[in-house]
Formats: C-alpha cells, structure tokens, sequence
C-alpha cells in the first residue's frame, strides 16, 4: 500500500515531494535554516517577500502577540531583487535541490512586473507567486488585492513578461475572495495561494497606545486556520487552477484539512516562528496520518471535501 | 541553535518583581555569555526571550523580572515543571583577548546578562568594576553575587535609599569609575547616555519584541551603520560604534 | 479616588452602571443564567437575535471546535418577535433591572421594520441592536452587512419606526468596514456593534467532509480579539457615534484594550460559554484592573489610544 | 450547575481506547444518573461533555474512549492534575415509582450512563436485564462490574467473538428479553433501531456537539415533538415518545 511518493503532488506542472511550503516571510531565504535541518525534505520553499528595491521595512516594535497567533508588521523587509538574486539565491542553492518559490511584492504594476521578469529568468525558481496584499501606492493606498479588476491588471501585466507558473496570493481582508480569485484566474493566473494575513491591532493598555508602530499588522497563526480553510474551499469550486492553501496550519491534521478543502499543496508560516523544526515535523508525521486515515496517497484527498455535484 | 526540554529544578523570588529560575537540559548549544534562550509558556504563542545569566553544558540561570503575563506565569512554576526551550541564541559579548579594565553596567534586570561575563573576565585577570541601577533597594538584587566573583560593585538608586542617588551615569561620575570598556545591559535610555557620555569603547545588550528569535521573520530588526541587523542573530549585542543613536 | 460608579459609561442617553453586556446569541434570553449567578450586576444583556417569525435554526452540527474559539451555525433558533415579548422578556424582567437590548435580525427589509417596530414598543428594552450580517433573500443573498446601500437602506427604514437608539451590528467579512460603518450612520444610526462572528470551516477528516451541517459557520472567541479591536480603532475614528465593542473580549484586559480602541461598552460573547462566569469575573476584575493601570474611571479611557488632534 | 475545580485520583485504561478517570471535587450538583459533566481541557476551547458514570457528593466517575485531541489528552493525564469542571448539566434518567423490569442497553462507550442508573433501579428492586453492545472483545468492559450491582448482562459483539454476534438487537431477539420499559445510549443508528423494534416505552440518551453545555448557545437544539429541545439542558435523556426518528 505504501509506495515512495504516497506524498507527491503535482501544483501544475511543477512536481513537489511532498506538499509541505514553509511560507513567505517565516522561514527567511531558507539557507539558515539549513543550520537547523536538511530543509531538502521540503516541497518547495516560498522565499522572503521580493521587492524591486531595497526596503529597511517597519520600524520596531514590529511584532504582537495574539491568542493562537501573533501580529507582524515586518513591512518587506529585503534586500531588493538584486541583491537577492545575486547573494541570497546562490546561498539556497548550495543546501536546497527543489523547486522554490519566489514571492513578489511591489507598490505599482511596474514594480511587480520589473520583479517578476528578473525572478522569471531564475532557474532555480519554479512558481512565482505575486502577493497582492500590499497597498497600491498609485491606487489610493487600497491593496491590489481587494479589488478584482487591480488584481487582474497586475496578473496579466506579470503574465505578459513571464514563461513560469504565476501563482496570485490573495488577502482574505475582503468581502468576496472568490471574486478576486476568479478574476485573476480569467486574467491568466496558473493558480493561487490563499490566505495571506488579516488585519488586526492590539493595544498597550500602559502606553495607551498600539503595541505595534504600524499601529496594525496582519494577523497569522492557528487562529485564523477556520478562515482559511473557508477561503480555500469556496475558491477551489470556483476557480479550476491549483491552489497553495495557507493560514494557521501547524499539524498534519492542518495540512489533511487544508488538501481536502481543495489545497493541492499547504504553505507553513508562523509556526515556523513558534517551533523552528515546524515543517519537518509535519513531514514526518504525515505518514502516520495518512495511515489513520486509510488514505494511500495524499494527492487522492485534494479537494475530497468539496460538494459532489 | 538547539530545541530541547528543560527542568525547572528551582524558581525563587530575590527582589520585588525578580525572579532566578534555574534549569537542567541539554544547554550544550549556550557557549557566550550575553546569549539568551526563547521559552515557549503553554497557552502563549510567541516564545519569551530572556538572558543566560550562568550556564553549564547541563543547565541554565535566568534572572527575570515579572512585567506582564508570560514572566507572571513564569513566576507560578514550581520545581519538576517541563519546559520547551531554543538555547544559543544570539551573538553574546565578545572577550578581550588580554586583560584589560573593564566597566559593566546593569540597569535593573539589565544586570542579567553581566553575571557570566563577569565569570569570564575575571577568568581572564580582568579589573572589573560593575554599576548597577535600580529604583529602590527592594529592587535590588545580586550585589553580593558580583561581589564574590571578585567584581567591584557600585549601584545608584532613583530613590536614593542605597548607593548614589540617581542613574548610574551619576555613579559613575561620583566615583570616578575609568575603565578601557565597557558592557552594559539596561533600559534604552540608560544605554544612550552611556554611550554619549563614556569616551571608551564598548557594547551593549539589546531587546526588541520577538517574533522568532533566530533570524528568519525579521521581526526584530534595527537600522545600524552596517545595514539592518537582527537583534536576534546579529545582536543582541551591539558595538557601540554600530548603533545609530 | 475610588468613587462608586467609576465604571459607570453613557451609550448616548443611556446610562449602563458598567460596560459588560453578554453578546446576542451568548447568553441566551438571560434568566436561565440568574440561577448562575446574580445577573442584575451586568451592564445590560443584549438578547438572543430575534425574527419576525420563528426559527428553528440550522441542522446539527452547529458547532465546531476552533483554535483559541470555536464555530457555530446556529442560524438565529428564536422563536419569534412575539413569543419573545410575550413569553421570554417578562421572564427576563422578573431577574434584571438594567436597560437591555434587543438584537434583530431579519432577511428582508420589512423583516427589520416588523420586529424593530414591536421590539421598540417593550419599556425594557433601551437599544435595538440590528443585526445586518444575515443574508437578504430578495437582494441576491448576499448579507445587508457587505453594502453600504443596503446597510443604509435597513438603518433608514428602521430609524423610520422606531422611537429608541438604534445600533447596527456590523460584519467583518467586508473589505472596508468604515465605509460600511459610515453609511450607517449617515442614515441615522445612534451607535454601531462591531464586530459579528468572522465566516470560516472546519473539515472533518474522517468523514472527509465539513464538521457543520451548514458547511460555514462564525468563528468568535479570542481568535478574533486582534480583528476587532482593528476594527473599534477604525471606525472609531471615522464615526462620531458610540460603539460597542465585541469579539474575542475575555478577560478585564481585554475590556480596557477595547475600550482604548474607541468602545464605550463592551460585549463578551464566546467567553461565556466556556466560562459561565465570564462576565461576573470580568466585572469582579475590573477596578484591581484600573487601579493597576492608575485610572480613575472606565469612561475616561474611550479612545484613549485613538491617534491624537 | 456548579463550576469547580476537581483533582484527578485515578485514570486507568480498561478495554481498547477505553478509560476509567475518577476526579474528587464538589460534586453536590450531580443528583441524577444520566447527568454529564462538561469538562475544560487545557488548550482547547470548548469543553468535553462526558457523562457521569458513578458519583457521590465528593467525587464522579467517568468512562471515556478516546477519539480524537481531548480524550487522548486526558488519557494522558496523571493522579493530581486538576480539572475544571461544570457538574450537574443535563436532565438525567427518571426513575420508575415501582419495582419494574428493566431492559438497559449501552451501545460501546454508551454503557457509561448506564452503570449508576442500574445502581439506581437495583436499589428500588427493579429487575435489571442490561444488553452491551460491542465490536469485539477486545473493546468490551464493565461486563463483571454489571453483574456485580446484580443486573443480568448480555453481550453482542460485531465481531462475534464473545456473546451474540452482531447487534445489540440481535442479542435481544436471542435471548428472548422482555420488559417493561428501557434506557439506552449509545450510537444513533442503534438508538433508532431500538426505538423502532422495542413495542414498550423508554428512555434514550443522546449526544451533540456542544457549545456551552448549559442551555444558553442554542448549539445542540434538535427537533421534537414538543418543538426545539436543547440536547444539554432539556436531555441529554429523552422519551422515545418525544424523539422525532
Ligand atoms: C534578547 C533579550 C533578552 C532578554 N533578557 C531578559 C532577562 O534576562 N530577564 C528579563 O526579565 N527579561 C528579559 N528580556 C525581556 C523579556 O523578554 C520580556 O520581559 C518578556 O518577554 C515579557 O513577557 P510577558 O509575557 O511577561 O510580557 P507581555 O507584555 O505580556 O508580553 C507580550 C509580548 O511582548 C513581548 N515583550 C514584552 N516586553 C518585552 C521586552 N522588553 N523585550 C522583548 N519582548 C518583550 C513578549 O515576549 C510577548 O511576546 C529580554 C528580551 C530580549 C529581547
Ligand atoms: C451529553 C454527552 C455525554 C457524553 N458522554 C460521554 C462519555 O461518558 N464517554 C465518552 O467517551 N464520550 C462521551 N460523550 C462524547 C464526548 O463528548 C466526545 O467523545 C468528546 O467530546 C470528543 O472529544 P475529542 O477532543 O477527543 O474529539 P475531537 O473530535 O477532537 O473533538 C472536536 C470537537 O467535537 C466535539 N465532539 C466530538 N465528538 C463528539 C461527540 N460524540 N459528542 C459531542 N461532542 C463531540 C468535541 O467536544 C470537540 O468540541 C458524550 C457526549 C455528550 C454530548
Ligand atoms: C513575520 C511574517 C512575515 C511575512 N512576510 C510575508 C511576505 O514577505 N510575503 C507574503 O506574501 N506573505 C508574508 N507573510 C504571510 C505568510 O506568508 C502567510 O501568508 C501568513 O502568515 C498566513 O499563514 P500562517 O498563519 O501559517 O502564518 C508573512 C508572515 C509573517 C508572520
Ligand atoms: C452561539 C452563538 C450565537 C450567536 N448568535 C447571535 C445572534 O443571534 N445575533 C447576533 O447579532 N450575534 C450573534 N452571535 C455573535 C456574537 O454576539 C458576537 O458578535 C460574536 O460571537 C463575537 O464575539 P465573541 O468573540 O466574544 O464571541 C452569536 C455568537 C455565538 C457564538
Ligand atoms: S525575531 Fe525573527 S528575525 Fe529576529
Ligand atoms: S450546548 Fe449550548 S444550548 Fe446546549
């Protein structure tokens, strides 16, 4: 019953080992984490937020504790696509043998489109996912993200220079994801990951004043995990391309009800922060699980808990 | 950096709100002093990060003081207590490689971090001078400590009920303290006027709200002279050269 | 310092002896809890959501466990504006004296109108709390809660009918909450409750399908404390009405925290499942919470972390 | 309903995934078998309602199989930990005025209910004829402890490896049982199945997932002939009279 690859899956044409993708911005450009395992064993690797310049990010304090999660307002932080393709690239690849993903942010079209090209001509990097949660600076400030037809001009200006997979990362602070992902989807998009943050705050009740110097920061953790597992679920029946399910996964068991919501593969973020051998760990318990669970090979259950029709 | 679980084998209160909490467990990975270690607390997400004050392979001290629900919870554990820890945190103070004389200063339960170094120093024939502020003598704690490690120990206190009145800038002053450099571990405040007003070189200790603790969310990073830096991974212990006061 | 009624608040016209108020759907009609415990010592009680006509609600299952909060699809079980006046409010008067609040719910303007209507004509009742997250049946089923219009058109009709403050209760499955907030109140809203559950799933793995009958449930709880206190602190600044904070509030902590974000009360829904003395204890904690925070009154934090000028 | 603090005295596996936890605490609330406890796990928000097996004013006895996170966590817990409880939830059996003759049926983990109730009815002179229902052997338990409060036990297993193969209805075909009137709990198909094949009168008790356990939520309201009833507060015992099948 047990073969080799019972945890393969296949997120278009791009073959993982297993679906298990430490998310953007949690697991840095991989390579230190290195220290810590052979991250070999991951699926894939979603790198650190990209942006066409350098950016410094937010000012401290940057982080926020949350019931079953924490607040970051990190603010891109990164070294630019440059620097990034020419220092810490290198660097993944010497530890790193798999498919990677490069996840591209900017503030205008232009931006992500000048990213995308240079990440595009990577050879190392197999999807490029373009995450729309970032405010549209020439757009009012409103993230690209919560409006269809933004969504869908920065898909097809992305899809216009590029030859690899574009995979659109959607903010779950709107009204209806599924409109957004189905007009990135008619715009081109080879698949979507979802969800990146909610918004959230908390307060100092010393300082009267937010804990964060963002004043807000995006929500990530288990606590969103039921929100996210909607969103995945209700885009899956919408939208026939592969979606990347992420948002408060940290067990095997996350990761069963992410893929039977309809994720073809899981991303992992903040609890990468909370347990450093996070992903490992939900590799090597996935077997056991999938055995309690009477399932041969994980791709069979992708989507099992979508209604029949 | 190593994940492994720790023992609380003791937790005794020693000044108003501070804590020493010792633990055996594998703390093969803490070889600097002024590392620090990543607590996980059932029921909290984030870790809290809190400085070795000693360590052996087999173990670690933590000087902690209660400021919010993690630390308050902290204080609650009795001995036997299970606890998840991330050991080798950080850069740690760097040795001089002769003997020299050195100043140390502890602001409040800035003095945590001081406790190994001063071992080290005064390992490496060291002069060491050691000022530690505090609020009031309730707050005070491991005088006698540094003491019997051989450090000579000043404090001020903002009440003035022991030591000199004041921060321990003014102690400084009024004893005249010179040194070659100095590590100091405190309040921000305390570390900028520090490092205005000493003519020596040193390095200091920083904090910053965490979201890891070893370098892969950016959560805590600082703008210095050599670019953003984690005060996790490249800190956090900073030249006082480096920082952008 | 200390005087007696320093946690006293003024919602408008309406003096509540303190800011706790069980959530609508939390507490039930209330009187079941007077067996717990004293309740005449809350603030107020704002109601199970009541219909025009009766529901049963959703099949079971209508709950589903979440990390730090849980789901529930309950689908508003009341037995109906009339039987609710007639049978369940004398019942709550014989244990409660403080001013209560009616939560409302309907599927159709007219639903809104009948019951705000008959709800306004109850001396007990000191606030009809409307609650808009429910789906419209004739406007597409999509909630009167996801659009300015129609959220303005429900407040229009039923400030039309009514005598007593009319708050509406907002959802936060919006993109932009404030413009919804806004048109409320620019219709005449006398306040706002922010915020309702947030839609999310659970999957279960052994039946492969969703936990809950109704595929989709709320999620609340301390989960979604960061959402809300966002939310207070947006549309606090945007709003010149009081609000009332709900999601996630649990401990006195958390009271203050949203009280600072802009709440002049504060609604403790989940908690009180999980703790049937949640508010009780809330209420016990509050002044050690004050003392320790050195202010003198409740009222005078309302917005005290809202950004200054 | 009473909320208190118990302390776990006792915990022991006794079949396959089946536990025995008895806890100490003031358990004055609990009056009528048939009662449950809902009980707070750490790191779980909603509580585990399980019915109450046995009780005395200072103690309960619960019987629970393991099937997911919270019953392996407290499978895992030792003598000494604390737990916090709501006692006295729930309508529990009513008790015949007269000695009669009783037929209990327990479907697997639903013979828990069953065991203080047939103390009950033992103690008013009924005749107690109880039919447990099983997979296999291996996942059977309390048969001797049934016999030994002088009720008449019967087994089915799926399995067929002890007692009569199949359902508990087939065991009850088998035997020829007759009564007066029942009490069961266990798996809905089995509890309809009894309700059809059983011409007399009795009692089932039900299961729901649960929101709060104590009537406010409306989360476990089922549809009866009397209108909505809460599963918590208006059961979790009901008459077959009054359950819509
Ligand atoms: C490198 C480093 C070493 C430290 N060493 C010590 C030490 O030896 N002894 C000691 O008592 N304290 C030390 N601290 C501070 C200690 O981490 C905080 O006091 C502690 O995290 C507060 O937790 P809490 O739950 O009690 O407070 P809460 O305010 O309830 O915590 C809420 C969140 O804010 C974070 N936080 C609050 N205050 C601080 C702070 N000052 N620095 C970083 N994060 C904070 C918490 O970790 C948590 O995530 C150190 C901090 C850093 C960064
Ligand atoms: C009135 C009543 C009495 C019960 N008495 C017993 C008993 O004596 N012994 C026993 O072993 N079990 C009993 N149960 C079932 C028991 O509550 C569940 O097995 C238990 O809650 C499962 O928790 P879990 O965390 O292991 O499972 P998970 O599946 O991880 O739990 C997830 C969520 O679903 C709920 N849930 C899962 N299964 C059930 C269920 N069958 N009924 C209600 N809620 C469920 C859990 O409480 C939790 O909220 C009783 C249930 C009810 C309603
Ligand atoms: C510290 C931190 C930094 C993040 N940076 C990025 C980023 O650069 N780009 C991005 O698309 N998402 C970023 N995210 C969002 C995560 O990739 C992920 O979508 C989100 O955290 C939800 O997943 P989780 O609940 O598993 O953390 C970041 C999240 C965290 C916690
Ligand atoms: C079981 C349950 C039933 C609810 N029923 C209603 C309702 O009838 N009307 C309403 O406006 N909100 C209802 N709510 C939402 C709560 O009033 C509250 O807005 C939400 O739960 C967030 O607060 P919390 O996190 O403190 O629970 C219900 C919530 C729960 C958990
Ligand atoms: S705390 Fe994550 S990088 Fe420093
Ligand atoms: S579980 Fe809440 S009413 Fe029954």
């Amino acid at each position: 019953m047990v073969t080799t690859n019972r945890l393969a899956v296949e997120l278009g044409s791009v073959r993982l080992q297993n679906p298990i993708i430490p998310a953007s911005g949690t697991f840095g450009f991989g390579y230190e984490m290195a220290q810590v395992y052979d991250i070999d064993i991951l699926g894939s690797i979603s790198i650190k937020g990209t942006t066409a310049l350098p950016r410094y990010g937010n000012p401290l304090p940057r982080i926020a504790e949350a019931p079953s999660g924490l607040l970051n307002a990190v603010g891109l932080q990164n070294p630019g696509v440059d620097q990034v393709i020419s220092n810490e690239l290198p660097k993944l690849r010497a530890c790193f043998h798999q498919p990677i993903i490069a996840n591209v942010s900017g503030f205008s079209i232009q931006d992500y489109v000048q990213t995308c090209q240079k990440m595009d001509a990577e050879e190392q990097v197999a999807i490029l996912e373009v995450n729309i949660s970032c405010p549209n600076v020439h757009g009012g400030g409103l993230a690209f993200g919560t409006s269809p037809e933004q969504a869908a001009a920065v898909t097809r200006a992305v899809k216009a220079v590029t030859h690899k997979p574009v995979y659109l990362k959607l903010s779950p602070n709107v009204t209806d994801i599924v409109s957004i992902a189905r007009a990135c989807v008619d715009a081109g998009a080879d698949g979507l990951t979802l969800i990146n943050t909610l918004m959230g705050m908390r307060i100092d009740p010393r300082r009267r004043q937010p804990v964060l110097a963002n004043t807000t920061g995006g929500l990530s953790g288990p606590a969103i995990l039921p929100l996210a597992i909607r969103m995945v679920y209700q885009v899956a029946q919408a939208c026939p391309v592969p979606i990347i399910g992420c948002g408060g996964v940290s067990t095997a068991r996350d990761v069963i009800e992410m893929m039977m919501a309809g994720a073809t593969a899981v991303q992992v973020g903040a609890a990468n922060l909370r347990r450093p051998m996070a992903c490992k760990e939900i590799i090597e318990q996935l077997p056991a699980e999938l055995d309690r669970l009477k399932i041969d090979h994980i791709s069979d259950i992708i989507g099992a808990a979508l209604p029949k029709s | 950096m190593k994940q492994a679980t720790f023992t609380l084998t003791a937790n005794e209160q020693i000044a108003q709100d501070i804590y020493c909490m010792t633990l055996t467990g594998d703390a093969s990975d803490v070889t600097r002093s002024g590392q620090f270690v990543n607590l996980s607390l059932p029921g909290h997400y984030l870790r809290r990060p809190i400085s070795v004050a000693d360590f052996t392979p087999r173990g670690v001290s933590l000087l902690y003081k209660v400021v919010g629900e993690g630390t308050a919870q902290m204080a609650s554990m009795s001995p036997g207590t299970q606890l998840d820890l991330l050991t080798g945190l950080g850069n740690g103070f760097s040795l001089p490689d002769q003997s020299r004389n050195i100043l140390l200063v502890g602001g409040g339960i800035g003095a945590a971090p001081l406790y190994h170094l001063t071992k080290d120093l005064i390992g490496l024939h060291c002069q060491v001078t050691i000022v530690l502020g505090f609020t009031s003598w309730a707050d005070c704690f491991y005088l006698k400590r540094f003491q019997q490690l051989g450090a000579q120990v000043y404090v001020s206190t903002v009440k003035g009920d022991v030591g000199t009145k004041g921060f321990v800038t003014d102690a400084i002053r009024a004893h005249n303290i010179q040194a070659d450099y100095f590590y100091a571990c405190g309040p921000m405040p305390m570390l900028s006027a520090l490092c205005h007003s000493l003519d020596y070189s040193g390095e200091v200790s920083l904090e910053a709200r965490m979201g890891c603790g070893f370098g892969i969310c950016m959560g805590c990073s600082i703008e210095t002279r050599q670019g953003p830096q984690r005060v996790c991974k490249e800190g956090p212990v900073f030249r006082k050269e480096e920082l952008i006061w």
